[in-house]
């Protein structure tokens, strides 16, 4: 038994007692089912008739009441969520769009996979570059480089998302010209260059904070008993680095990214809309603009299921990084 | 040692305290005087600046900065450095407003959950924990633009989901302080519960509390500066460095300078509450 | 009145796991009795639960007499001190020497007005040998030894009767746990006061108590006059934690003082 | 330990003096990963016996003046700050001589072996003297839980520091880690199932600290308060362990505590440290018995004295020891 395999991990203590992840996934029902009621009282209950505004100052009387009709909004709060309800267990869906009538389902379905690539290529991007800066700065402590590398996260804390796709835009795309500006490019490698520049901008809004807590846990660990210990055997440094010192500063910082989870996510509808992109962002703001309100309550679904998902992956990789945390749950 | 002297180690050891530690943590001291020159500026603007920030002057329209228009004009002949100051206002202004409830609801309850523990401290971290990756941010957008409530929206959620990571932050400490034993020695002194909580377990929190609040600031002021940007945030003329952005987008090629300002602004803010942030940590962590 | 400590079956359960199981023990007025065990074996939670920190599961505890309740009244809560073993989380490191030692005075009513306050608060200092002018000072500004005698000071303000010390000397230097130790023990003469003295230490347990207490696993095994446990212990854990204990070179054993 | 504590006997109310730097936060002097050792070549011949007869060992601390394997000279170490937390330092360490060195906290003995091992804290720099040694040495810690990985089980730990220190494949590296683990008296539960630290009493994560430390095949054993964190019973064992694998393996010991009755029982030579200065060294009985500094008189009347008590066997009329304190 040379590597410790699931099953020495097993006996070792470490009965994989997956009640944290039933607790987890209860945990993450609750969360859709909150988001999906709050977007659904705060759109009916926030002042302003969405009849009123769909049909603009101008409609009659009775055109506005007819639409109140068709909307049901006529109805009492309680029975239009509980129709909501309905169609939502029953087809799984928000009901149609107003404006287009097409399920809003198929319509989130056309626009997601933008949207999805560009988390996840923004997701890989903040880890990765995170990673290396957090490395470097820790190894090199005090030196020019670390006070460079601790110094960028309070300068771009407060750089607005679509700020800095501006400025992006402004120089890579106007000046340089190295990045198509706007929409998406055909083909695999067409819609991954043109995603580029997006990504980066949303990767830039997370990068400062996972820097910041990855290097403060690396130093601590790294002036540890243990790392002494190994140093003293004078076994190779990389090893040292990645083997042990990495993984045991990790898991902070992997929780400080699920927290900030819904930033990214926010951040990615934004930069859609910076970068015209035609994802669920886009669709997101001119549902919003005509106030298609079942559009809007599906994205909302659709956004709290993204976050929950990607919540449950990083408990998920949190637990096969370090079973104790989990144990105690 | 028969008889009682005052035993040789008698005296403290003399170390600094107050302002001369304050000197020695420069972050803290860069972060305020730039907070204090913005704040100063916000407040003494009518009386710095000759031009009024909504009044439009079409023969002024988009000038380069100069001597008389230290920032240049926007497409509305306005002056723009006077209408980013005026924006500091009301950015700030709802930053501070949109803070303080869940700063105070987040402590007190955190405080409360960590100290008595029990079930009081199971539903509050069942709830912290669940919505602590709640996409509040995504709500303020479309509760904002659903009801076109501009800086409501922003309260509204802000009080429903703002004050979980303050409650997160204060139940960690309260939990761990509670096991420090001058906490218990405080129980067998007989001194009740709000006194210990009043007395000994705040002063301890706060400072910690405030180092997240001043990111936690930053974060708000980037969110309604972009549902200005959305112009879904607050309904113009009055300035918004969000909104700015905004209308500064369309001359990007020939008056960059129109986009850019505010969003200097902004980092400008952002700098300096994190550099108060970190000083702060800093400072404490020496202290205790 | 006297004070005696009396503890009658007190059982302290964490989960699956008894901390203190069936504990019968007396400590009577005006002596000290030193407990001694190693880590797990309660010696700690017995220090808690007799100060009102922890709530025991099952038993009784009187003092002088009367039962000592869940909720205690406030001239029991008076009664009973207790001194923690690190120095560094013993005192409130935000509040200086003044409000700590004020703060029981003060909340119990014991001095009339400021003035009185201020000298009970110089007299306790003087009591715990440090100058009046620590007053103003701040905890992190002190040593160890000089913070454990704060702690001191703060317990003995509510003038208590019996006074728990949980391995107060055991985060000190050498040269620092003598001088304290020795404070331990005028204040026991001067005051009167009866004293639970808590230590993984035997030579600390020798150099204090009366009577000597082994805890092992949550259970006393052994109570003994402090000569006839350390000249001929009864049970063979004592001997082999009296085996255990590091020898000096013959002669230079500590010279008698 | 609490942070710096003046001496009651030195009677004066001292300045803070520069605590012992446990975590010095502020970005100063940068630690690179090897300062202070010369050239530490593999001077030890190849093929060493495995171990030792006992008497060779013997023999050998007869002759330690003669080649030194470790020397320390003038040893000086300060923090960014300038200020000197140990003032020239120097002792010598023969072939498997043993060595304590005691002192209260912040006396900078700790310092001092981080300096021999060449590992010294981040902020800590030497400046001046030099540590000159031809030999390998490795460290055990007073911690033993912080001295090993958390998240990585204890075979596999030890069985990576064999890979690495003695060039041995995988395999091998495995088989050597748990003869080590048998020569430490650690359960052979460990064959079968690898565990974490944290499910492993402290006594035995400390053994497992010192196999991790032998893999190294060390010619110095360096120990900073190895048993200042374990109960009376678990420390006896401890103590006696490290006694019998320096007779059967005949390394050099340096064997750092604050309790002088420890480094009697371990050590044959004691140096005495005060706030960073050498201020006494020689063979043990003579330092305890007659010693010449008055701190280090201090130190030895503060030790808490212990009568002999009479053990089940011994004749039970003796009376019981000298009258105790007080």
């Amino acid at each position: 038994m040379t590597k410790t395999s699931p099953t020495a991990r097993r006996k070792a203590g470490f009965p994989p007692s997956y009640r944290w992840l039933a607790i987890a996934a209860l945990r993450a029902l609750i969360v859709i089912a909150c988001v999906t009621t709050a977007v659904f009282f705060l759109i009916r209950i926030v002042p302003g008739d969405p009849a009123k505004m769909i049909l603009g100052e101008y409609a009659t009387a009775e055109s506005i009441a007819a639409l109140r009709r068709t909307l049901g909004l006529d109805l009492p709060l309680w029975e239009q969520f509980v129709r909501f309800l309905h169609t939502l267990l029953t087809q799984g869906d928000t009901g149609l769009s107003i404006v287009s009538g097409v399920p809003v389902r198929q319509l989130i379905a056309e626009r997601a996979p933008v949207t999805l690539l560009l988390i996840a290529l923004a997701c890989l991007l903040a880890a990765a570059v995170s990673l290396v800066l957090a490395v470097v700065a820790a190894t090199n402590k005090d030196k020019l480089l670390d006070h460079l590398i601790r110094i960028f996260p309070a300068i771009t804390l407060g750089m607005p998302v679509f700020w800095v796709g501006l400025l992006l835009i402004l120089l890579f795309g106007v000046h340089l010209r190295w990045f198509p500006v706007g929409g998406i490019g055909e083909g695999w490698t067409g819609m991954l260059y043109s995603l580029a520049l997006p990504a980066i901008t949303v990767a830039f809004s997370q990068i400062p904070t996972l820097v910041r807590s990855l290097r403060a846990q690396m130093l601590e660990v790294l002036e540890s008993d243990f790392v002494v210990t190994l140093r003293a055997a004078r076994i190779p440094r990389r090893v040292i680095l990645f083997k042990h010192v990495l993984r045991n500063s990790a898991m902070p910082t992997l929780m400080l990214f699920g927290v900030n989870l819904s930033y990214l996510i926010g951040g990615t509808l934004v930069v859609e809309q910076v970068f015209g992109i035609k994802g669920i962002g886009s669709l997101l703001f001119t549902s919003i603009s005509s106030r298609d309100f079942p559009v809007i309550q599906g994205i909302a679904l659709y956004c709290a299921f993204a976050v929950v998902v990607i919540g449950l992956l990083i408990e998920i990789a949190a637990w096969r990084l370090d079973p104790r945390t989990k144990e105690k749950r | 040692m028969s008889h009682r002297s005052i035993s040789p180690e008698a005296g403290p050891l003399p170390a600094g305290r107050g302002w001369s530690r304050v000197r020695r943590t420069p972050a803290l001291l860069a972060g305020s005087f730039m907070m204090l020159v913005l704040i100063l500026l916000a407040v003494f603007i009518p009386w710095i600046s000759p031009y009024d920030p909504i009044a439009q002057d079409l023969s002024a329209f988009l000038r380069p900065p100069s001597a008389d228009h230290w920032l240049g004009t926007d497409q509305l002949g306005r002056d723009l450095f006077t209408r980013l100051v005026y924006a500091a206002r009301t950015d700030l202004g709802i930053m501070v407003l949109a803070e303080i409830i869940p700063f105070c609801l987040g402590i007190t309850i955190g405080m409360l959950a960590g100290y008595y523990g029990g079930w009081v401290d199971t539903v509050v971290s069942l709830v912290t924990d669940t919505f602590i990756a709640f996409p509040f941010y995504l709500i303020i957008i479309i509760v904002a633009f659903a009801s076109g409530a501009g800086a409501q929206g922003i309260y509204i959620t802000f009080m429903l989901v703002g004050w979980i990571v303050f409650a997160r932050v204060s139940r960690g400490l309260a939990a761990s302080l509670k096991r420090q034993e001058w906490i218990a020695s405080a129980q067998t002194l007989g001194l009740p519960g709000w006194r210990i909580l009043l007395r000994h377990l705040l002063p301890n929190i706060l400072p910690q509390a405030v180092v997240v609040l001043m990111t936690d600031m930053v974060g708000i002021l980037v969110a309604i500066v972009t549902l200005g940007y959305l112009g879904i945030g607050i309904a113009p003329p009055t300035p918004d460095w969000g909104t700015m952005i905004a209308d500064g987008q369309s001359f990007m090629t020939t008056a960059w300078w129109l986009s850019a300002m505010p969003g200097l602004a902004v980092v400008y803010t952002g700098l300096a509450l994190s550099l108060i942030g970190d000083g702060l940590a800093d400072l404490w962590r020496r202290k205790s | 009145m006297s004070t005696d400590l009396k503890l009658e079956k007190v059982t302290v359960r964490y989960g699956g796991f008894t901390a203190l199981d069936t504990i019968d023990l007396d400590l009577s007025a005006r002596t000290t009795l030193g407990l001694v065990g190693e880590s797990g074996s309660g010696k700690s939670t017995l220090a808690r639960t007799v100060a009102g920190l922890l709530v025991p599961d099952e038993g009784v505890m009187r003092l002088g007499g009367r039962i000592l309740e869940k909720r205690r009244s406030r001239e029991q809560r008076k009664q009973i001190q207790m001194i923690f073993q690190n120095p560094d989380a013993s005192l409130n490191p935000r509040r200086s020497v003044r409000q700590i030692l004020s703060e029981a005075l003060t909340f119990h009513r014991m001095t009339r007005g400021r003035a009185d306050t201020e000298r009970r608060c110089r007299e306790l200092l003087e009591r715990v040998q440090l100058v009046p002018g620590s007053l103003d000072r701040y905890p992190h500004e002190f040593s160890g030894g000089q913070r454990q005698r704060i702690a001191i000071a703060r317990a003995l303000s509510v003038e208590p009767e019996l006074l728990i010390a949980d391995e107060p000397t055991s985060a000190l230097d050498v040269s620092v746990q003598r001088s304290v130790l020795e404070l331990f023990r005028e204040i026991q003469a001067e005051l009167d006061l009866t004293l639970l003295f808590i230590s993984h230490d035997l030579g600390v347990i020798h150099a204090v108590s009366d009577n000597v207490a082994v805890m092992r696993q949550g259970s006393l095994v052994e109570i003994a006059s402090r000569e006839r446990f350390f000249s001929r212990p009864e049970t063979a854990y004592s001997r082999e934690l009296l085996a255990a204990v590091p020898k000096m070179p013959a002669a230079a054993a500590g010279a008698t003082k | 330990m609490s942070e710096r504590e003046t001496a009651a006997a030195a009677g004066k109310n001292g300045a803070k003096i520069g605590t012992e730097p446990r975590r010095v936060e502020e970005a100063n002097a940068v630690h690179n990963s090897n300062s202070g050792t010369p050239g530490n070549a593999e001077a030890r011949p190849a093929g060493r016996p495995e171990i030792p007869t006992a008497t060779a060992a013997a023999q050998v601390r007869t002759t330690a003046a003669a080649d030194p394997i470790l020397v320390v000279d003038r040893l000086t170490l300060s923090v960014a700050s300038g200020q000197n937390l140990v003032q020239d330092v120097s002792f010598s360490l023969g072939r498997g001589d043993s060595l304590g060195i005691v002192g209260e906290s912040g006396s900078g003995k700790s310092l001092t072996l981080r300096a021999v091992l060449g590992l010294l804290p981040s902020g800590v720099k030497r400046t001046g003297g030099e540590v000159r040694h031809t030999v390998r040495s490795a460290m055990v810690f007073q911690d033993p839980r912080g001295a090993l990985d958390p998240l990585c089980p204890v075979v596999k730990q030890v069985a990576e520091v064999v890979r690495y220190r003695q060039g041995k494949n995988r395999r091998e590296a495995r088989a050597e880690a748990l003869k080590l683990l048998g020569l430490l008296g650690l359960p052979d539960s460990l064959k079968r199932e690898d565990r974490y630290p944290n499910q492993l009493s402290g006594g035995q994560c400390q053994r497992i600290v010192i196999a991790l430390a032998l893999a190294c095949r060390p010619d110095i054993l360096l120990c900073d308060e190895p048993t200042t964190a374990l109960d009376v019973t678990v420390q006896r064992q401890i103590i006696d362990l490290i006694a019998r694998l320096q007779r059967e393996l005949g390394f050099a010991l340096v064997f750092v505590t604050h309790n002088l009755a420890i480094a009697a029982e371990v050590c044959t030579r004691i140096a005495v440290m005060r706030q960073g200065r050498l201020v006494e060294e020689g063979p043990s009985v003579d330092v305890l018995v007659r010693p010449r500094d008055p701190y280090t008189q201090m130190l030895v009347e503060a030790v808490l004295p212990l009568p002999e008590f009479v053990s089940e066997s011994e004749d039970r009329t003796r009376d019981s020891g000298e009258g105790g304190t007080r």
